[in-house]
């Protein structure tokens, strides 16, 4: 293997992802990286925030030690409500996920297939405390799924790879994948090559990928 | 910015193509999108499917779109309000088809439609003729029926305020299907008699979040129904 | 068959079923006769009255000329509200009809069968323009059933059958009739008289009746 | 005259029998309805099943009910919010049943259990271990899974205002599960800050109309489950 190359960081993953959502998506934000992407849309772009728990138009963090126990996000944490923001339930809430409503949620990922299965709620172990959340409807409900992860484990294994071992998310539903090192397509032929981050070259990517990774197309001649 | 202001009816309603699945706000004359349904007639699409409690009274708003011989199919609950005049000899002449639907049945086919639900189990029309020919079920007991989501290309709805977000609050029992048939349309056009800057509504009274209107058009004083079938007024 | 008996008016009729709501009640009032019974709600009873088009404390129709075009009740007559009303969309409307949520509906009826069928949506002839609102919704799922009627058709035919030969709105969900002759129980064993209008016999009923009729229970003596 | 005020918690409590079903409403902290769980944790009754997005946390609330081993089964999608400690003890010791149930079925079978549908079919789950022994079914070519509604025996939930009717107004998003589960506990009980005389209320802005609640308690200062963690405390 080759030495460690040092790719995009958090804050550039998140930056990465913020690029490529267009002006007016309504975006549901996972927790983790996911959460920082707000940070970083570029200049004159105007995005709404979905959170599951019955908020449209959600803002940024109140300051440190502000906010209130009742305004809240998905994650638990105290978050702000912008003008022009609106309050739901949760069947309501789900109406919007479920029924196809918004645009795009990025999400954390344990393992992600080349035919776009995601495990991202369980290891799967015997002692484990199973919990899901509001991920599954998300996966099933959402016409975009964004996948933000670092490209391999704590240990080094792969997170992209050619069969999910961890108990499914959801089956045939990631789009994309954002990682340190890359981003990729997941397309009907399988992972796709769409950049790569500073630094990282093809086969250093490909050494780290579980799976049959294809390089990045060729820009199509223009008529 | 978003801004789903739209400057004129005419636009709002320009996409609609012949053979469109369209829902029609309204219950009777109450949150009729009579100014919409007019410009609808004006773009002169065909082959209608439209979805709305009834069939319109007189020969304005719904009523006149059915008279243009537009809609090729109701799918309502109840055809026969005083004054609805026009749908009955369409109907008899077998120029519009007409689909019944229990009206509970009805806003719960459209709202499992805006929720991604293809199907539903309901007690209602068990044993009637209305539920002839459909899969039924036993629940803990009691029989059921399977009735399925429903949706549209378009739906046009009538709202009191909105802002460019396209958060919407109605007026009274005008608000009856236009929340659902908001979430059911794939674009959906409310008609608002004012529209505020954001933070003009209050985020705990919103009814319909902007995640569910692609467009908001401006109609300051729209007609009442009944008031134009009273001076005898059609359209066009 | 004997001499035309008088009965109750409407207006009676309606004050009877008035006298069994209970106070309290969360009620949906049909077109016609049953509209009529929000007047003659007893003295110290609060009754809170539902409209499936979206309303809940409606109160009596405005002064003649006066109300508001999008205030209107399920019949499409104006109406007011009460303070303590509430307004919703049509699927929440119908929550409370189908979920369980409402004490009684008074109806109005074509037919009623012994089984406690009805048929009031249709006289199912080939050229009717059939419509059928929101009765199949309301049937299926309040609490209890009143029908007020006529005991028998303009043309004298008895409403009151063994079998409906109408098309049905629901099937053994009718709990009591209320007629110009008589009150009259759904039971398990098929109509039983409850109560006559004054200077109505039983005979008078019976005659007019096109199902057998279990006549009024001797009150069961109190130990 | 109708009105649904009760004097005190420990009331509104009094009739919940062992083995019942409880909705509990509240996302974490958000709408956790502390006073009425403390006063259930009085009670005393044992062996019920509660229906909460979560497990609680600390020692108090939910969390304190749990650790009282009163609850023989949680129906929730997410038993691992921060600081829950208690859950995961009872759960490993097989004193707790779980049902986990993702957030968005969840909802709606509480929707759908408060709105006389028996069963509905969704896409979420399908092809994860969630959807494992349940039906499956194609619409227009998509696979979906049979759920079915669910109602409680009694429902808890916190409002920020009420009237004597039971109309009730939420607090941003404390709004959360409360108004989906008042629809499907046959009793329901909202506590609340405030209560106002009748019209206080718009009838435009009412979230839960009051035919969904059976009763009222007013808890003027509620406690926030975070505050009382952050203090240590614990209930009883």
């Amino acid at each position: 293997m080759s030495t460690e190359a040092t790719g995009w960081s958090r804050e550039e993953m998140a930056r990465r992802v913020a690029l490529d959502i267009p002006d007016g998506s309504y975006v549901n934000l996972g927790i983790g990286i996911p959460e920082l992407v707000a940070r970083y849309v570029p200049e004159g772009r105007e995005l709404v925030y979905h959170t599951e728990n019955g908020l449209l138009g959600m803002g940024p963090s109140p300051e440190e030690g502000g906010g209130e126990p009742e305004l809240i996000n998905a994650g638990k944490k105290r978050v702000t409500a912008l003008p022009g923001a609106a309050y739901f339930h949760h069947a309501d809430s789900f109406t919007m996920i479920r029924g196809g409503h918004l645009d795009l949620c990025v999400l954390g990922a344990l393992q992600v297939a080349g035919n776009g299965d995601l495990a991202n709620w369980s290891v799967g172990g015997p002692d484990a405390i199973p919990a899901v959340g509001g991920a599954m409807d998300l996966v099933a409900g959402v016409k975009a799924i964004y996948v933000v992860t670092q490209h391999v484990t704590k240990n080094g294994d792969p997170k992209l790879v050619e069969a999910c071992t961890f108990p499914l998310t959801g089956r045939g539903i990631v789009d994309r994948v954002y990682t340190d090192l890359a981003v990729v397509d997941v397309t009907a032929e399988g992972f796709r090559l769409v950049e790569l981050a500073p630094g990282v070259d093809e086969a250093y990517v490909r050494e780290r990928t579980g799976a049959p990774l294809l390089p990045i197309r060729e820009p199509q001649p223009q008529p | 910015m978003i801004d789903k202001r739209i400057a004129s009816c005419a636009e709002a309603v320009a996409d609609v193509f012949d053979g469109a699945t369209v829902m029609i706000g309204g219950f009777g004359e109450a949150g009729s999108p009579i100014e919409l349904i007019h410009a609808l007639i004006d773009q002169g699409a065909r082959d209608l499917t439209v979805v709305n409690n009834n069939t319109g009274s007189g020969e304005v708003g719904l009523a006149a779109l059915i008279k243009a011989e537009r809609v090729a199919r109701m799918i309502c609950s109840y055809p026969r309000t005083t004054n609805s005049t026009v749908f009955p000899v369409l109907y008899r002449a077998g120029k519009t088809q007409l689909e019944l639907v229990p009206q509970g049945t009805l806003a719960e086919r459209i709202r499992a439609g805006g929720a991604g639900i293809p199907a539903f189990y309901t007690p209602t029309s068990v044993g009637t003729p209305l539920a002839e020919g459909k899969e039924h079920r036993t629940f803990d007991g009691r029989e059921y029926v399977l009735e399925h989501g429903l949706t549209a290309d378009f739906a046009f709805i009538k709202g009191r305020v909105a802002d460019r977000y396209g958060n919407v609050v109605y007026n009274k029992t005008a608000r009856n299907f236009a929340p659902i048939m908001a979430t059911a349309g794939k674009r959906t056009v409310v008609q608002v008699a004012e529209i505020v800057e954001p933070g003009g509504l209050d985020p705990e009274a919103v009814v319909t979040p902007g995640i569910f209107v692609q467009g908001v058009v401006h109609v300051p004083h729209p007609a009442h129904e009944s008031e134009l079938v009273a001076r005898g007024e059609s359209y066009p």
